[in-house]
């Protein structure tokens, strides 16, 4: 098969037509250029693999039993043609003419014999092993560019989050206030006047939760309904004291009409006499 | 063109927007074909179908979003979260008196404090649900007596002010440490 | 916490997201108090709901994701009339050769494609986010080994390599062959 020399390939760079006045010639088998395509040509092919990758499958011949000397020929034609136009040739493209002339010349030769280890190896088998590889990897690059990418086929989904809709308050914990509490005693110098037992802030809870109540109520409660016996003993009396504690600091006054009737809590009326409207 | 395809296509388009979308672009997504009038009835109708869904369709002065509802914002938060805002010494202070000496008026929070309350702390600190007014002191000018309420204990984590810590012990601390 | 709830507040998550979300970011939301198994069942069921939407919810190498269905493309495309970069054969190549043989050093893409490896290329990809160096060969020159990254992989909608379109069979008629 590498006697296989008789190609039609002479013609090659001979010009077949003329358009807008520039010489047409064919480049290996169906390949039409215009010279100053030259450039174009080279940049389309992604080095000296690939175009011989093209003259392959364009020849329709099979990779794995390539006529060399036939493809040798027609690949120097296009490095001809290539230099022809002035054109900087890449090294690679003159290595691999090296390589096919060096592949056609062993093929000439007579093979050692079988047997004989790695030499008895066909010497295309690299070449023929690397377009593979090419060619793998060069269809391998097509996919993943028709591979759905994001930006180009879909699109991410990225609603809008307004952070100001959502205020994150200050945490307070019982360490900051028993803090603030300190600093304030140091600074007042009240350590003297302001102890207060665990009983007293109980208190003075109860304190708050009567003055509440009352609002609630109208500002007017008969005495008993105050006490709830849910609230069991100990809370029963720390309420009472609480009681006791707001009429003391004149936030509440008790009336009652006369003895034995119901007593009545009221928010404290300020300078008007105890006990008018509410009997 | 369908109608429910039309829709799906502002869907897909208003999901992915980087920018609130003007009705302009988005017609421009039918080469024109869609009228105004129709493409804000589709619009009306896909913000009403997102009614019970995480996003809301909103739309701002520059155009049509999606955005993330309120409500969800915590969660996302604890993704990246900012270190927490703190409350003023001020803050923190008349926090402190309200819960310890409750009931008081302003008037006892600044004798304590020896300095004047500032109104806006007494009002964030209402705003927030932590003190109410349980009343007036009957003195000149009918003072509001402030206390702690319910929602105060529970954020922070408390049954009763009775389980803030003793201020005896507070005080001893002090005197411990004023003797050194 | 109710599970329909969970479910929406990992919807507006992941809604919302700048990133694809990993399983440990999600569970953050609920102070970790949600097991990976409920999770991935959770985040199944997410995905089953939008079916039927023009959105979909994808598992990527790097976490999961919403993304506009393909079909939708047509009418998004018109949004952007600026087409997205082409890349070149030779980027496409490059590419191809350290995603399929990762890790491969310029020596190894240049033994490959036959010719010198342009350094835009590189650098380009680079750039993208899709490939970077993840060590050197010990071989004279320590030659630095490229491989593709998650981002690679979240820009083509994979959640691993191992997804990527099979390579052409041609080695196999090579072997063939050998046989005669």
């Amino acid at each position: 098969m590498n006697l296989a020399v008789d190609a039609p390939q002479a013609e090659l760079f001979v010009p077949v037509a003329r358009i807008y006045g520039e010489a047409m010639q064919t480049l290996p088998q169906d390949l039409y250029i215009p010279p100053d395509a030259l450039e174009v040509m080279l940049d389309a092919f992604e080095g000296p693999l690939d175009l011989l990758l093209y003259l392959i499958r364009k020849a329709n011949v099979d990779i794995l039993d390539i006529p060399m000397a036939p493809l040798t020929r027609q690949y120097l034609d296009y490095i001809d043609g290539m230099q022809a136009s002035n054109l900087e040739l890449a090294a690679e493209y003159l290595v691999m003419a090296a390589m096919l002339i060096e592949i056609k010349s062993r093929m000439l030769l007579p093979r050692p014999k079988l047997g004989e280890g790695d030499d008895g190896e066909d010497p295309r088998a690299e070449l023929v092993r690397r377009l593979m590889e090419y060619e793998q990897m060069k269809l391998a690059g097509q996919k993943l560019n028709e591979m759905p990418q994001a930006e180009r086929e879909f699109f991410w989904v990225e609603t809008l989050v307004e952070k100001s809709l959502y205020v994150r308050l200050p945490e307070v914990s019982v360490e900051d206030l028993k803090e603030a509490w300190m600093s304030i005693v140091r600074q007042a110098k009240l350590t003297k006047n302001h102890k207060i037992s665990r009983e007293e802030l109980s208190v003075r809870e109860h304190m708050g939760i009567i003055l509440r109540l009352l609002q609630e109520r109208g500002g007017f409660v008969q005495f008993e309904t105050m006490f709830d016996p849910a609230m069991g003993a100990p809370g029963l009396v720390v309420h009472f004291l609480a009681m006791l504690e707001l009429a003391r600091e004149k936030l509440v006054e008790f009336t009652q009409t006369e003895a034995f009737q119901p007593i009545y809590v009221r928010v404290h009326q300020g300078g008007t006499e105890p006990g008018q409207e509410g009997a | 063109m369908e109608p429910s395809l039309v829709k799906k296509v502002l869907e897909a388009a208003l999901l992915a927007a980087r920018e609130p979308m003007t009705p302009l672009e988005l017609r421009k997504m039918f080469d024109d074909e869609l009228s105004t009038d129709t493409l804000r009835k589709l619009l009306d109708q896909l913000r009403t179908e997102y009614a019970k869904r995480p996003v809301e369709l909103i739309q701002l002065a520059s155009g049509w979003r999606f955005r993330t509802r309120a409500e969800y914002l915590p969660y996302l938060e604890r993704l990246n979260p900012e270190k927490p805002p703190k409350y003023s010494r001020a803050m923190l202070e008349t926090l402190a008196i309200i819960a310890y000496r409750q009931p008081v008026t302003r008037g006892d929070i600044e004798e304590i404090r020896g300095v004047a309350v500032n109104s806006n702390v007494v009002k964030t600190l209402e705003e927030r649900g932590w003190i109410d007014v349980v009343g007036h002191r009957e003195t000149p000018g009918r003072p509001a007596l402030f206390a702690t309420t319910k929602q105060f204990l529970d954020d922070l984590g408390l049954r009763s002010v009775s389980e803030l810590p003793p201020l005896e012990q507070i005080s001893q601390t002090l005197e411990l440490n004023h003797e050194k």
